[in-house]
């Protein structure tokens, strides 16, 4: 298989263990390798215990791994909690003042090796050389990053970084650990990206120009991002007073005339859920990315599940179109994000999407670099598309259920929008008929907009045990089905990234013939095996369920699968 | 020449007869003809309640959306295209009850919009429980014992905040309502203007005799609209005497003059450039 | 069948239509009769068209009717628009000073005559004498009542009121109406009351202590009643800023020790879902009522539906075990409120209990009254129930699930409680290990809760053709059972109160052996009949749905099940 | 006697070294004592962030529940069981961001809570957006162009909607505070006292250096806690000087005292009757 090693930094919040990962994660990059990483981090600013786990390879990797070769512990709390992952062979480096340790642990004071350099805050630094000198990196790499990623800083930064370096690769000398054999001579540099990145650029490549938020983990970083980007493109991120703000913000933007954004997780989306209404009612495109974490309420804020899919489905009062999209990549992630954008603003309803810690915090490596659409086009109409403008009926009764939007103050056209039950003209009504017709028009998007939907995809969709995923656990359920098919399983998955409308007759065909569906889910409920069943008849077998706030491992879902679900 | 009844449509009014909406409604169509405005240059935003379904009787746009939340939306209007004119109907249920932390918020943004309180003290849509202005002791349905809980003072309030345009006008005074919303329009930055508007029909407090005894016109007192702490006195003042007019008037950059990416202007009128996106992946 | 009679009374909001169905229904009451009224009315205080059907039997009736026998028309509109619903044979008072009218209209000045009796505001005692001399009422009937609903004003209004009821009786002299044949010689009072008033003392009756609101139609009326109740028994209303306000502070008054209960409609609940997952991890039992409209969004703000079932079901992020109710009888909404505010305190979940426009508005006539409780204990525990107080564990783990619940500030026992996710002292945690335990202890309940949940209960359970339905539409689907019967059709109907945790097994019991299983809602995507295919997998032949905002006529669906359903 | 150490806990305490919730906690620990409480009596209502961590290292009764809503909470308690003494312990996001609305409204019942704000003019738990109290023009990864929104000020709002005590403490001045928590718990009502606090991982702009360069305390220069006026002017001063103290202070009957129900007693306390159940059943 070439190159697969994982190293797992560790330590305590505040200490940049995500540097380091990072920082590795750059020189892989440049030496043409895979990184696969993952973010593990408790809801504090100083202290406690976090890791970033980093897997490197040859090739494309999508999961993490239980076992790791190297263990980079910048406290004794690191080595206490990790130990056990090791791998017979591997190697851990302790951050300790001691001259001698027991194997496989083997000192080295990063923190004084970085005082020597010029401060504490150089232990990144040193730890990232002494794993790359360790790895058998090809020297001069990191400094070629280090050189990037100061190039604005003083120069005194830049050279205490490549002190740090040096020391931190000194101090390995020596310590065998022949993990990666030979690095590839500079080969193909690939995107690397987090989860939330993704959703950034995808934003952007939907057009978005107007996003509003409320902090909340774990969404915050998708507008971190888009608040940075704002110099770069005709884009306004605004931090509301709270989430019903944010919601009630995008949905006055868009009918302005503007795409827009807002992202939050399971509490802050249900302070949007009334909002998310609106959009239905008033024909408002929208878009809102759920970062989902564990709950309820505030749950564990900086950790993974997959637990608000039956919410964000029935989220508002009555009935209404709307979209949901449960990306498993960052490909995936971005092309949907922006196709979001698009099928909100043709079908005029919210559109949602799922994600989760797991994946927003995640590391990848993109084997094709993203592209941006050429165009993106809008799809109001104004006085010009229109014989007479002042005949304009916002919610006119069409066959499609889609009435032609237009936005207001911009010429004669007047578009009245109401959240009431309304006349075709957007006044609001009493009358019966008029109710019945316009949820009617409202349900008959539905149908161009299940046309839209595409079907699960997957891999071996003929075996005889087929795993059925959603969302962000599509890397770990795909490597978790090779390991089966290795020991000689006949196993293939089905992930979906489009929910609703369910695409159910893609689903019962891709499920036919199987032996055993097992239903793989972040949540204690299966709760996507309980809407395949509402939707399709279809009964799974087996789930496999892991609702601690941990992603999954591979070898969980293996074992799981081979004592046949649980 | 622009005039009021440009303004009209055909809608069915279904307010209460004498109620004090009704010379609002009529303010603010002569408000808007005197500024020059037509129809298509007009967006109403407006809540949930009786004040919130004024855009419906004027011809022009609107947003009509959920109880409390109107300003949120004239926000993201805002700062889709801040090249709008925008007034936000509300009440003082949907403005200071439900809605209280969009209104801090909208005037902490100092968002140029015109907010229109029809403030009748009660919850008229709902059939008069108490609202947050109403006056204690008032006895309703909903507070059998009277009410206990303090008036909410919204212009006390707002000046705490720093709100520029600060006023408070009187339904049945509509010649003096239709200045204050002019005076409003063209103030850039948040204007809000308190409009005291009897409700015939569950407010017997504060009706139009009770308040033809007490308001007067602040201008004709000589009142400082630039002193601060003399705004803060009248804004107190209630009971006997119930001051009308602006109190409080001081220009600052707007929410949208201070976001630097809309110097180039709206963001409705600028273009996808699929160069831009791809400088950025490339970074990546 | 004896007496059953339908009278409609419509006019402007304002014209106090309301109180003539009021007036009318508390003479049947007193001659023994049984009434069913519905009120249909639109969002504004005055103008437009409102109107009240009564139904007067003397048998129980739970269900309106889609044709009259008399119409009292307060204005022109009124005739106008219910004109159609006339029975041959029935008869129209119209508010007119002409004295001609083409049959079945009868010009009858009811604002004329209540200003000779003193004033506009009388032609409601005008109208209701007139009807009342009609039907054959025995005299002195309405005047009883006035005597007593006027106990308390001056005399004046009081002979003002008897003038007015005499000048309407008068004004119908001499018109044949025999629609009721004799008068019962004083049968035997039964309680009269709305839905909203049986929720209200359901509420008492399990012993509320504590209620918080924001208005909100059709919501409001149960808190009216309570807040009108608030001097005879322990008992705070208060009215909250805003919905969010509301459900969090039940949650902290029944953290400190009492019963407390909300009430919104799906709007409002939107705004409460994230405190409903505050009260499933803190484990703090509370009583939420969502009184159903139509939706999204604002909708149609006085009218009804059932169209929030998967949103109470769901909201929140995460899952938690809840209770959902939804009662379809004055007697089912009294047991199973106080029932809800017991077992909300049994098991330490939010209990939500759904009811609709048509249920809170509507007067039904009781067979039998109402009983008080006895007794009702509280499950608190306090020092004297623990070794050692100061070992107390809020969220100990239990085989039940259930946690032992002390209040705080009422003796050594320190009670802390939290929304994070925690230990079982109820300090949070980051622990996998913890959170799992916690998840799966919360879970645990639902053994207990499923067991106190009731099965369906209907009529002929062997029956070819199966009705389904949940929550108010029980009267109405009983009514077109027999109404189908009669028509020689072989149906039945099993009805929903208890709906989450899902009776499953007794539900596959109820419905085993059905030709065809239909399922009864006002909604437009049939929720129940998609939970009960996911629970089941039981998925129903036709669905009959309304969804106007306006109640169902038993004979719309008996038309509907002759058409196979839609 | 009372002492701070009785309300010591073994949770480890998750906060960063040096940040300025560790002299607050240790003030909250002094008042309560020189109070003469005991863990048994405090009831201690929070929400979410760093502040609202404080009642984990505290033993003593407490309910920690959402983001921005520890009022509401802390307003049912108190109606169920109005003899419980309770702090609520919030920070400048959770209080007059997400809870803007409630803490309006605690203010307008006259709750008889003692709130203190751990006011570090940012959000700390999820690092470092500007909050409602971060001054014009700070930096941070969420607004990189600076704040541009007007600084929220609590104790002129507080003010504006009639607070009965509205004080400000400093995190650093650990006795000054735990006076001012003493006087807050003791006042009968609503107690405000906004707490500066340094933030040592997110904010940049107020430090302790900052803070000692602009701080005196009002007392000793005579403030009259009495005038309106004069605490509305001190309210409003900010920058190069920074008044601390308690600005205002006004008794008046409190939100339980004036609920007539509550007059008998605690709700807590009352027995459910049948027998006035079925009286008021008899009456359908
Ligand atoms: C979320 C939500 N809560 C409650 C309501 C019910 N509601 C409609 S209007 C209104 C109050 C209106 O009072 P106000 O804003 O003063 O307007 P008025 O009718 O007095 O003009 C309420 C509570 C609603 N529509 N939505
Ligand atoms: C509904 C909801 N929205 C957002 C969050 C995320 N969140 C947690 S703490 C916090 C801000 C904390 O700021 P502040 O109240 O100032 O407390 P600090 O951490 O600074 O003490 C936010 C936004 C949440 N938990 N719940
Ligand atoms: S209820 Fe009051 S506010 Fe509403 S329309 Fe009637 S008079 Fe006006
Ligand atoms: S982030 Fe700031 S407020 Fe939070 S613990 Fe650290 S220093 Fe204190
Ligand atoms: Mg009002
Ligand atoms: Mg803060």
């Amino acid at each position: 298989m070439g190159i697969d090693i994982t190293i797992t930094i560790g330590g305590e919040a505040g200490q940049g263990i995500q540097t380091v990962g990072q920082l590795l994660a750059a020189v892989c990059r440049e030496a043409g390798l895979y990184v696969f990483g993952i973010n593990d981090f408790e809801s504090r600013i100083r202290g406690g215990h976090s890791f970033y786990q980093l897997r490197i390879a040859d090739h494309q990797v999508r999961a993490p791994r239980h076992r790791v070769n190297l263990l980079i512990a910048m406290d004794d709390a690191t080595l206490r909690l990790h130990r056990e992952e090791l791998l017979p062979g591997g190697l851990c480096l302790l951050n300790s003042a001691d001259a001698e340790a027991e194997e496989p642990v083997r000192p080295i004071p990063f923190f004084k090796l970085a005082r020597d350099a010029g401060g504490d805050i150089l232990a990144n630094t040193v730890a990232t050389a002494a794993a790359l000198a360790l790895l058998g990196a090809p020297g001069g790499m990191l400094e070629k990053i280090l050189h990037r990623q100061f190039a604005g800083k003083s120069s005194k930064v830049l050279e205490d970084n490549c002190t740090a370096a040096r020391l931190g690769r000194a101090a390995v000398q020596g310590i065998d650990c022949s993990c990666i054999g030979a690095w590839p001579e500079s080969g193909r540099k690939r995107m690397i990206m987090e989860g939330a990145a993704a959703l950034s650029l995808g934003a952007l490549a939907g057009d978005c120009r107007f996003a509003a938020f409320y902090p909340m983990s774990p969404a915050t970083g998708i507008m971190m991002n888009l608040a940075a980007w704002q110099d770069r493109f005709p884009l306004v991120v605004e931090q509301a007073e709270d989430e019903i703000a944010a919601a009630n913000m995008i949905i006055g933007a868009s009918y302005a005339g503007v795409r827009s954004l807002t992202a939050t997780s399971g509490g802050g989306f249900c302070l949007m859920t009334e909002a998310v209404g609106l959009a239905g009612i008033s024909e408002t495109p929208i878009v809102i990315i759920n970062a989902q974490r564990p709950g309820p309420a505030t749950g564990l804020a900086t950790r993974t599940a997959q637990a608000d899919l039956r919410q964000v489905m029935h989220a508002g009062q009555d009935e209404f179109p709307r979209f949901v999209f449960a990306p498993g990549s960052p490909e995936q992630a971005y092309e949907t994000t922006a196709r979001a954008f698009d099928l909100a603003d043709t079908y005029q309803v919210p559109a949602l999407i799922l994600v989760d810690q797991y994946f927003n915090d995640s590391l990848f490596t993109l084997e094709d670099a993203l592209q941006a659409p050429e165009k993106v086009s809008s799809r109001t109409i104004d006085d010009a598309s229109q014989k007479n403008p002042s005949d304009y009926q916002r919610y006119a009764l069409t066959d499609s259920g889609i009435s032609p939007r237009a936005v207001p103050c911009a010429g004669e056209t007047l578009v009245m929008v109401c959240g009431n039950e309304h006349k075709p003209d957007g006044h609001s009504t009493e009358s019966a008929e008029l109710r019945t017709a316009m949820v009617d028009k409202r349900a008959r998007k539905l149908r161009g907009m299940a046309s839209d939907m595409r079907p699960p995809t997957g891999a071996h969709p003929e075996a005889a045990i087929r795993l059925i995923c959603w969302g962000s656990t599509l890397g770990v359920v795909a490597e978790a089905v090779e390991l089966l098919r290795a020991d000689g399983v006949d196993a293939g998955y089905m992930h979906f990234c489009d929910i609703w409308p369910f695409p159910g007759t893609a689903a019962q065909a891709a499920l036919a013939g199987a032996e055993r569906l097992i239903c793989v889910e972040q949540n204690s409920t299966a709760q996507f095996a309980g809407l395949l069943r509402q939707e399709t008849g279809i009964a799974v077998a087996h789930t496999v369920l892991k609702y601690d706030g941990r992603p999954f491992y591979p070898l969980e879902i293996v074992n799981a699968v081979m004592k046949e679900g649980r | 020449m622009a005039c009021p009844k440009d303004f009209d449509n055909s809608v069915e009014n279904k307010w209460c007869p004498g109620c004090g909406n009704h010379p609002i409604l009529q303010s603010i169509k002569e408000a808007l003809a005197q500024l020059g405005l037509a129809p298509r240059d007009v967006l109403i935003v407006s809540g949930i309640g009786q004040a919130a379904k004024t855009p419906h009787y004027l011809n022009c746009n609107f947003f009509h959306g959920l109880h409390g939340r109107a300003l949120p939306v004239a926000t993201g209007a805002k700062a889709a295209n801040h090249s709008l004119t925008i007034l936000v109907n509300s009440g003082d249920g949907d403005c200071y009850g439900e809605g209280g932390n969009h209104f801090m918020n909208a005037i902490r943004r100092n968002l140029d919009i015109t907010l229109l309180v029809h403030d009748n003290k009660v919850y008229g849509l709902t059939k008069g429980q108490a609202s947050p202005t109403s006056d204690l002791r008032m006895i309703t349905r909903a507070q059998p014992h009277g009410v206990i809980l303090e008036p909410f003072n919204p212009l006390a309030v707002a000046l705490a905040l720093k709100a520029g345009f600060v006023a408070r006008g009187y339904a049945a005074d509509t010649e003096h309502l239709s200045m204050l919303i002019q005076e409003g329009v063209r103030h850039r930055g948040f204007s809000l203007i308190d409009i005291l508007q009897p409700c015939v029909s569950f407010n017997q407090v504060n009706t139009y005799q009770w308040y033809a005894e007490r308001v007067y016109d602040l201008a004709k007192e000589g009142h400082d609209t630039s002193d601060f702490m003399a705004a803060m006195v009248k804004a107190r003042q209630w009971g006997d005497k119930i001051p009308l007019g602006i109190l409080y008037r001081q220009e600052s950059p707007s929410f949208t003059d201070r976001i630097d990416g809309l110097k180039e202007g709206p963001l409705t009128g600028r273009a996808y450039d699929p160069a831009r996106l791809h400088k950025l992946l490339a970074e990546f």
